[in-house]
């Protein structure tokens, strides 16, 4: 079981990289925001699936660290990009 | 190979990189992630260390993953202090940029406050 | 790997060895709490007691002859954390007293905070100038590498914002590539820290020291740690982030940057060769430092002899007398040793306080005359002779020329490196000893001759008597007695354990 | 080949190629991305060489807020790069340099391989000694009993970092909040997301500092979670950032340190050196200093990230 | 009983899998960013549930069930906030740039 359980963390962390092979290279910065969504959800999967299938303690911890950060970058992405760009808050500088 | 084993290299991959970035890379910000990405390389080795020294039931040494901790916030207060000067220098110079030549321009006179 | 940690046991009196680094770091926190202008006083209040802390830690290792050994929290080495003063540290510790009390002095009248509101330079500095001292003082008294790291981390964070308090855009990039430096060099000796405690498990430099062994984790975590110090100690060829950072800086950051940073990191140096490294064979690593200290010397004078504006000619004095710190690494084993390790000693004392000297008269000449530009100081030393005498007092001791703390520093390592046979570094010392005459004849020459020119401010007399003092400090230095070099002695290991 | 080889592998390998990505990348922005992406993936690695309390910290630190700090400066900075970017090193000059890193990594890895695989190590000691602290995790041991005196110096960085972030500021602002002023229209989305967020996070947060005694967690990382909430909450601009001279915002940025101090002091006075506990106060001693180291890493975070003031002082 | 647990387990995993393999493949085939994204968020976060649910049969006790399930809702949250802003990203600018 517990290389099953390794092995589709492994298929996770293929499908993964190539994933970021695509998104990574944009053409877009949206594009690359992606990059950080797509490995929060793969990444926080095959972790609890390492977890499971090693026995380290207190993983779960560490996904739930991650789930509650996983839309940060976005968040900051956004926020940091927007009023240079939104007209309307253009000179709020 | 152990899993050990493999951190070490990744570790020192890690540390050859992040030492070519900071060298050869021109932008300020790009220094910055370089030096993240060594001290992460160095954190790797303290890993394999704790890793290695297994022992009384633990299965990695605590001593060396407590430093790691503590490395790990000091890396993270030294890249705050990094980026907020790079900001700041954008902001007063109009680019951020380490290049001699850009200040060099700049009448100097030394009266600065004393 | 056997760890004997009965080697390391608190003497009596160790517990005053927690409150060089306590009580300026009970300072830093309350200056930045309370805020406004009792930050200053907090500082000022501090700084005696530092001061008297440290000479009764110099006065207790001389008493005992021994170190002086703490162990922080209940335990003992390798689990646990000790500090440890040898006459080295205290002596290193009693200069950081004095120069940080004299550049606070200094300071009193540019940082100083009116009334009921809060500015920001003064804050900055009165807290940084405090959390300088703390990191010095965990740099001297460390006997854990790790507990070392924290210390040049901590030192960094002090040093580098002095360096763009005027927020001028070339002092921003200035302390930025300062930073850059400092973070390399740190990431570098944290390396090398992780190399030897997976080879040793301990860090503790007493524990570490008999357990060393030629082997490629030791010399691959040696090169490690030394290049990143280096780096922080801005030794040729890594000083370029030194001169731009030191001479932008404010006059009494400069004369703490320049005087006593730097030598933070050296003082490590000194630490990880003579005492963690002290079983390596000693002759080619040493022998690389030398050089690059000679490359220093000359590269750095050269310069200096190029500059245009006085600060920045100082700080180019800087890199060149950081080389004459690194001379005394390969005469390190054998008869001279003790000769080569006082000198070494010797000029990083007295260049801390001539260095501190010299930049705070030059902040007095760039105030009073509105520049510090060499090619108008014409006359100058006749509108302010005190501050040139501070000057040229300071310059004696880089220089080398008797009496001063500089002549006695060159003539020990002369005479080791002529009584071991390695001729090259007298020849190196005796021509950075004309360049360095060469450069301060630029400055004082046309100084004390011609018309005196008009001061838009005279200098203060109590600024003016801090800086002389200091270089009073640097010349009084060259009367140090007998009993002062075998002070230094105090804690070295034995010369027979070197030489096998 | 085990499966669990392979996996490491592989995961080895990404972690290697996404690093050499934010090294080679050509914008700034997908470096930094791609930084984000990195420390995701060394969290991974960080379970795998059984630290969970050190992939903690790195998620939440390394990855979380570190991320934040820099995909916001490279927003900022677009275009302000280019202007040096010609600039760079000659080839001949990279080739060099490309030499010595290869050479330093290739040292390194050698020096690595060589370490004995079972190799020296605290951890008997660190177990002996856990009881007479009162925990059940050793890596809080070490950080709050054995090596204390590293972690109050640490956070003694922490505030020195703060001043120097903050000397930063012009001098007109001194004593106001970071942040420019924005148009005070919240992105609903984001609103939403801290709204549903925070309450969660600090549950979460507190549950990690909690269960960090015994268990993977502490103080660091529990801070740090709460440290990100704080930061949400204020991207969202459902709260201000506050004046740089409030007084309770720098209590709380001295509080973890100071405490930790006068703990220290007191230890000498109690239990015959400084830092040191008496052993029937271990316990409730380090969870008291504990407490407050918490508060000011979740302080001391966002303010690092907030920047110096750039609002005038109201009074 | 536990045979049953496993086969659950793997039944669940297996079709989380796939439901990211599915996710990568729509990113690579899709034309624009905004269907991407939709492929990304809405894939990933199934496969994730999928995962948790072949999990949680296995967790030690009720609070890591708990959290296996918190953590699912919060890559969900994260996912759909994420989505949404980084789509109006796209939107503002028009085209992707």
């Amino acid at each position: 079981m517990a290389d099953f359980l390794l092995a589709t963390a492994g298929v996770i962390l293929f499908t993964v990289a190539v994933g970021l092979v695509r998104i990574l290279s944009g053409p877009g910065d949206a594009d690359r925001m992606m990059a950080a969504q797509l490995i929060g959800t793969g990444g926080i999967g095959s972790l609890l699936l390492i977890a499971a299938a090693t026995g380290a303690r207190g993983v779960e911890d560490v996904a739930l660290g991650l789930a509650l950060l996983a839309a940060f970058a976005s968040a900051a992405f956004v926020n940091s990009a927007a009023p240079a760009e939104d007209p309307d808050a253009a000179d709020g500088r | 190979m152990t899993s050990a084993t493999l951190g070490g290299l990744v570790g020192a991959a890690l540390v050859g990189l992040g030492l070519y970035g900071l060298i050869a890379k021109p932008q300020p910000l790009r220094k910055i992630l370089a030096f993240n990405l060594m001290g992460s390389g160095v954190f790797l080795v303290f890993g394999i260390v704790a890793r290695k020294g297994a022992a009384a039931g633990l299965q990695a040494d605590p001593v060396p993953q407590a430093m790691v901790i503590t490395g790990i916030v000091v890396a993270f207060a030294a890249s705050a202090l990094a980026v907020n000067l790079v900001l700041r220098l954008f902001e007063a110079a109009g680019q951020a940029t380490l290049s001699r030549d850009a200040w060099a321009k700049l009448p100097d006179d030394g009266a600065g406050p004393v | 790997m056997r760890v004997d940690s009965s080697a390391i046991a608190a003497t009596a009196g160790g517990g005053l060895l927690a409150l060089p680094i306590l009580l300026p770091v009970v300072g830093v926190l309350l200056s930045f709490l309370i805020g406004g202008r009792r930050a200053e006083w907090i500082a000022l209040v501090l700084m005696p007691v530092e001061l008297a802390v440290a000479v009764a830690i110099a006065c207790l290792v001389w008493r005992s002859g021994e170190p002086l050994v703490y162990t922080l929290a209940g335990y003992t080495p390798p689990l646990g954390i000790a500090l440890r003063a040898d006459g080295f540290s205290a002596v290193m510790l009693v200069t950081a007293g004095l120069i940080a009390p004299a550049a606070a002095l200094f300071a009193r009248a540019s940082f100083a905070s009116p009334r009921g509101t809060e500015k920001r330079a003064p804050l900055v500095f009165w807290t940084l100038l405090q959390g300088i001292q703390a990191a010095l003082s965990v740099i001297f008294l460390g006997a854990d590498l790790f507990n070392l790291y924290v210390g040049l981390e901590l030192l960094t964070f002090a040093a580098v914002p002095l360096v763009c308090l005027d927020g001028r855009p070339e002092t921003l990039a200035a302390a930025l590539r300062y930073l850059l430096f400092a973070l390399f060099g740190s990431v570098f000796y944290l390396l090398g820290v992780a190399l030897l405690y997976g080879a040793y498990g301990t860090l503790d430099i007493a524990l570490l020291a008999p357990l060393i062994r030629p082997q490629p984790a030791v010399w691959l975590a040696a090169a490690l740690m030394t290049a990143g110090l280096l780096a922080k100690t801005a030794l040729f060829p890594l000083h370029l982030w030194l001169p731009s950072a030191h001479a932008n800086a404010p006059a009494a950051a400069s004369a703490v940057l320049s005087g006593l940073v730097v030598k933070g990191s050296f003082f490590l140096v000194v630490r990880l060769w003579f005492d963690v490294l002290a079983s390596l064979p000693g002759v080619v690593p040493g022998t690389i430092l030398a050089a690059l200290g000679s490359a220093a010397i000359l590269f750095g004078s050269v310069l200096a002899l190029r500059q245009e504006r006085l600060k920045m000619l100082i700080a180019y004095s800087t890199v060149a007398q950081i080389g004459y710190l690194f001379l005394m690494f390969p005469l390190s084993r054998g008869p001279w040793a003790a000769d080569a390790f006082s000198g070494g000693v010797m000029q990083a004392s007295s260049h801390a306080f001539a260095k501190a000297a010299m930049f705070l008269s030059a902040g007095l000449i760039a105030e009073s005359l509105g520049h510090d530009r060499i090619a108008e100081l014409g006359g100058a030393a006749r509108a302010m002779p005190a501050t040139f005498l501070a000057l040229g007092l300071g310059g004696l001791s880089l220089m080398g020329l008797p009496p001063s703390g500089g002549f006695v520093a060159k003539w020990l390592l002369m005479k080791a490196s002529i009584a071991c046979g390695q001729w090259v570094w007298a020849v190196v010392m005796a021509a950075g000893g004309l360049l360095a005459g060469g450069y301060l004849y630029r400055v004082l020459a046309p100084a004390v001759s011609g018309e005196s020119p008009l001061l838009q401010k005279r200098p203060a007399r109590s600024r003016e008597s801090v800086a002389l003092a200091l270089a009073l400090v640097a010349v009084l230095l060259a009367f140090a007695p007998p009993g002062f070099f075998a002070f230094l002695q105090i804690g070295r290991p034995a010369a027979g354990l070197a030489l096998q | 080949m085990s499966v669990l080889q392979a996996l490491d592998i592989g995961l080895a390998l990404l972690v290697f190629a996404v690093a050499a990505w934010t090294i080679f990348a050509r914008g700034a922005f997908a470096a930094t991305v791609g930084y984000v992406v990195y420390g995701l993936l060394l969290s991974l690695v960080w379970i795998r060489l059984f630290a969970v309390d050190v992939a903690l910290t790195e998620a939440a630190i390394g990855s979380g807020v570190t991320g934040i700090l820099l995909i916001g400066a490279a927003a900022r900075l677009r275009g302000g790069e280019t202007a040096g970017d010609e600039r760079s090193l000659s080839g001949a000059a990279r080739l060099f340099t490309a030499g010595l890193c290869i050479l330093v990594a290739l040292a390194l890895a050698g020096v690595v391989l060589l370490l004995p695989d079972q190799g020296p190590s605290l951890a008997r000691q660190s177990m002996q000694n856990l009881a007479e602290t009162g925990l059940g995790n050793p890596v809080t041991a070490v950080l709050i009993a054995y090596r204390s005196f590293d972690t109050m110096l640490e956070k003694v960085v922490l505030v020195l970092a703060v001043v120097g972030v903050w000397s930063l500021a012009a001098d007109r602002y001194w004593g106001g909040a970071p942040g420019e002023a924005r148009a005070a229209r919240p992105e609903p989305t984001l609103a939403f997301l801290a709204q549903v967020l925070a309450p969660l996070g600090i549950l979460v947060g507190v549950h990690i500092f909690w269960v960090g005694a015994d268990e993977p967690g502490g103080a660091f990382q529990g801070g740090a979670i709460l440290a990100a909430m704080w930061m949400i909450v204020m991207m969202a601009r459902l709260t201000e950032a506050p004046q740089t001279n409030a007084f309770w915002l720098r209590l709380a940025l001295v509080a973890g340190p100071l405490v930790f101090l006068a703990a220290g002091v007191a230890g000498s006075i109690f239990a015959g050196g400084f830092f040191a506990y008496p052993p029937w106060l271990a316990k409730p001693a380090i969870l008291f200093i504990e407490t407050f180291m918490v508060l000011s890493i979740a302080v001391t975070l966002p303010m690092l990230v907030a920047g110096p003031p750039r609002r005038e002082p109201r009074q | 009983m536990n045979l049953l647990v496993d086969l659950f387990s793997i039944a669940a995993i297996g079709a989380g899998v796939f439901f990211f393999l599915a996710g990568t493949v729509g990113l690579l085939r899709f034309p624009d960013p905004l269907s991407r994204l939709h492929a990304l968020t809405k894939a990933d976060n199934l496969g994730l549930g999928l995962i948790v649910l072949g999990l949680l049969p296995r967790s030690e006790s009720l609070l890591a069930a708990l959290k296996l399930v918190a953590i699912w809702a919060l890559v969900q949250l994260a996912g759909a906030t994420a989505a949404q802003l980084v789509g109006r990203a796209v939107r503002r600018k028009g085209s992707a740039a």
